[in-house]
């Protein structure tokens, strides 16, 4: 092997130890890379022209410099492509969630109570909270009565989000009435209800 | 008599060159009187992988045909070894007796008058001995190429760089039959009676509703015929109408005419608004 | 997110998805990177393409096809360096190791007994050992014969790891004849054999 005398040389170890890295690697580990150690300030520079270079050419990953050092990270814009790779689940709502949802979505406006009387348990805050960070719910008004409860809705960007391009599309009532028979067998008395999709 | 002491197995570093690995075996000088100190004796028989490892050695060391092996001198080589081994109270594989004996064998049996027959190579006592020497060293070389491939984090290091996560947060996935069986668990569950039964036209009521809200939502009054939208057509209208209608009959709107023929105007209850 | 129209958008995207990979990816696998699936030809021209990128700038990595997949590893010439940064050396293998590997990747499937006919000694459990917690070898059956013994074969690992997409392309084995040959070559009176290179 003869000893890498050129800067294009040198930016090329670098590139292929910071590839390989499994953690951020400081200035003073890649300064080992060489046979003659150059400097705090040479090393310096090549990052730079590294980041420089994989920058200018748009490329999938980028090199970051970090509390502990430099590594190469892949862009945040690809994420969305890469999760579709992951083989874990995506995360579900629980099931207090997905009922609330379900019924804001079906007997909007409602309120709270409204909620509450309709699953038969108290409404934690944090299951609404998760609904309106979302974006999916809001409040609309509220309700002329004592304590002038916040009236709940759905939002276009629910609508948006499950596809559909007004409430009406929801799948109607009448339609999962007729399939409640299929699922009272599918749907053991526990079990959560599993996405077939 | 100096013996190397780095008799490690052929060195993987070296450039891939059958011939030099084939006759550059460790050992090229043995000692011609055989004495060898027991400590290199112990280095020279780890050196080596067994018998057939031996003897390939000591046919090509001599420079001896494979296909035509003079078993006297090679059995007479052989012993020596393996005496002076087990001299010294080494450890000697079995394997190594075991081959000894066989090499006795075969060379009694190649002292035996030959019959005179033509297809005598195929009854040479040696054949077997030599298609084991020959397979042997096949699959020595053969260790030695594949040592030689380019192997993964000795001669080089896969990729795997850092992906940038928690910028965006993981978010469940709904889907529109994952909210269909959440209603029909409640519904299951509340035994839900006509009163909850909301269809598809209702349903457009409910949205309507939502909208008009949203609509008057800062407190302001609003003009009865904004709040429909001609576009909609009869059935939109109707439907419009109905959920103005739901919102009084919810008390969650006023409406409010100032005389006969007068506009209309639509504002949320009292008390109801955004002004929390 | 905007979905990825161009061709460049998807190279980049097949890019992030490789560098990232903690194995080698299928063409089946980046297929699934895409909102629409492109199909295997595409990708597998998207694949060239970057192969041909990457190696045309002469980066510190390259992208090569392996048995399980495409993958970026390190350019060997760049090994020398990145081994200073290394806390521990890879394992070296004994003769005993490698000669049961050679005799497990060439004669698969084979039983311990195969292995110690052919090497003529007693394979120790410490090789096979070796070889299976490497993750290169493991039983792929047993023998239909008295004692059942195990039947051994390499696995697609081994050939990811020794950068080789299938069994037909480990080194040619040495014909016998050609062994012969070599003796004869080397029988010659006094004659050194001739290294050319």
């Amino acid at each position: 092997m003869e000893p890498a005398t050129t800067p294009e040389a040198w930016l090329r170890i670098v590139e292929a130890a910071l590839l390989a890295a499994p953690s951020p690697l400081p200035v003073s580990e890649l300064r080992r890379l060489f046979d003659e150690d150059p400097g705090p300030e040479l090393v310096r520079r090549l990052l730079e022209e590294l980041r420089a270079e994989w920058s200018a050419a748009g490329r999938g990953a980028e090199l970051v410099q970090l509390a502990s050092g430099w590594r190469f990270q892949t862009r945040p814009e690809y994420q969305v492509y890469l999760d579709r790779l992951k083989e874990e689940k995506p995360p579900r709502y629980s099931r207090a969630v997905m009922e609330t949802l379900a019924i804001i979505a079906y007997r909007q406006p409602v309120t709270r109570g409204d909620i509450e009387d309709i699953r038969g348990v108290a409404v934690s805050p944090n299951v609404l909270k998760t609904l309106e960070s979302r974006g999916w719910v809001d409040v609309v008004g509220h309700r002329d009565t004592p304590g002038r409860p916040a009236l709940f809705a759905t939002t276009r960007r629910f609508l948006d989000e499950m596809g559909l391009r007004s409430l009406t599309e929801l799948p109607a009532l009448t339609e999962i009435e007729k399939i409640m028979d299929l699922v009272e067998v599918a749907e053991g008395p526990e079990k959560t209800p599993e996405n077939s999709d | 008599m100096n013996m190397p002491l780095d008799l490690a197995p052929v060195e993987a570093d070296l450039p891939l060159d059958v011939l030099a690995r084939i006759y550059g075996e460790p050992l090229l000088e043995l000692p011609k009187d055989l004495y060898i100190p027991p400590d290199a004796l112990q280095v020279f028989l780890e050196a080596f992988e067994g018998p057939l490892d031996l003897l390939l050695y000591l046919i090509r060391k001599a420079n001896l045909d494979v296909l035509d092996i003079p078993m006297a001198p090679l059995t007479a080589q052989y012993l020596e070894y393996v005496e002076a081994m087990r001299a010294t109270n080494l450890e000697l594989a079995a394997e190594y007796l075991l081959m000894a004996a066989m090499l006795l064998e075969i060379k009694s049996r190649m002292l035996l008058p030959r019959p005179p027959r033509e297809n005598a190579e195929e009854e040479d006592p040696r054949a077997e001995l030599v298609r084991r020497l020959l397979e042997y060293e096949q699959m020595k070389l053969a260790a030695l190429r594949l040592d030689g491939l380019p192997r993964v984090e000795r001669d080089f290091e896969w990729v795997g760089v850092f992906v940038a996560e928690k910028v965006i947060e993981r978010q469940p996935e709904v889907s529109l039959h994952d909210l269909q069986l959440a209603w029909l668990r409640i519904m299951k569950k509340a035994r839900l009676n006509q009163s909850h039964r909301v269809g598809r036209e209702q349903l457009s009521v409910r949205e309507h509703m939502t909208a008009i809200l949203r609509t008057l939502g800062d407190g302001r009054y609003v003009a009865f015929d904004a709040l429909f939208d001609v576009r909609l057509g009869a059935a939109g209208l109707v439907v419009s109408f109905l959920a103005v209608l739901e919102l009084v009959k919810e008390k969650l709107v006023e409406v409010t005419q100032n005389e006969a023929f007068a506009p209309i105007y639509v504002k949320l209850a009292d008390g109801t608004g955004n002004d929390a």
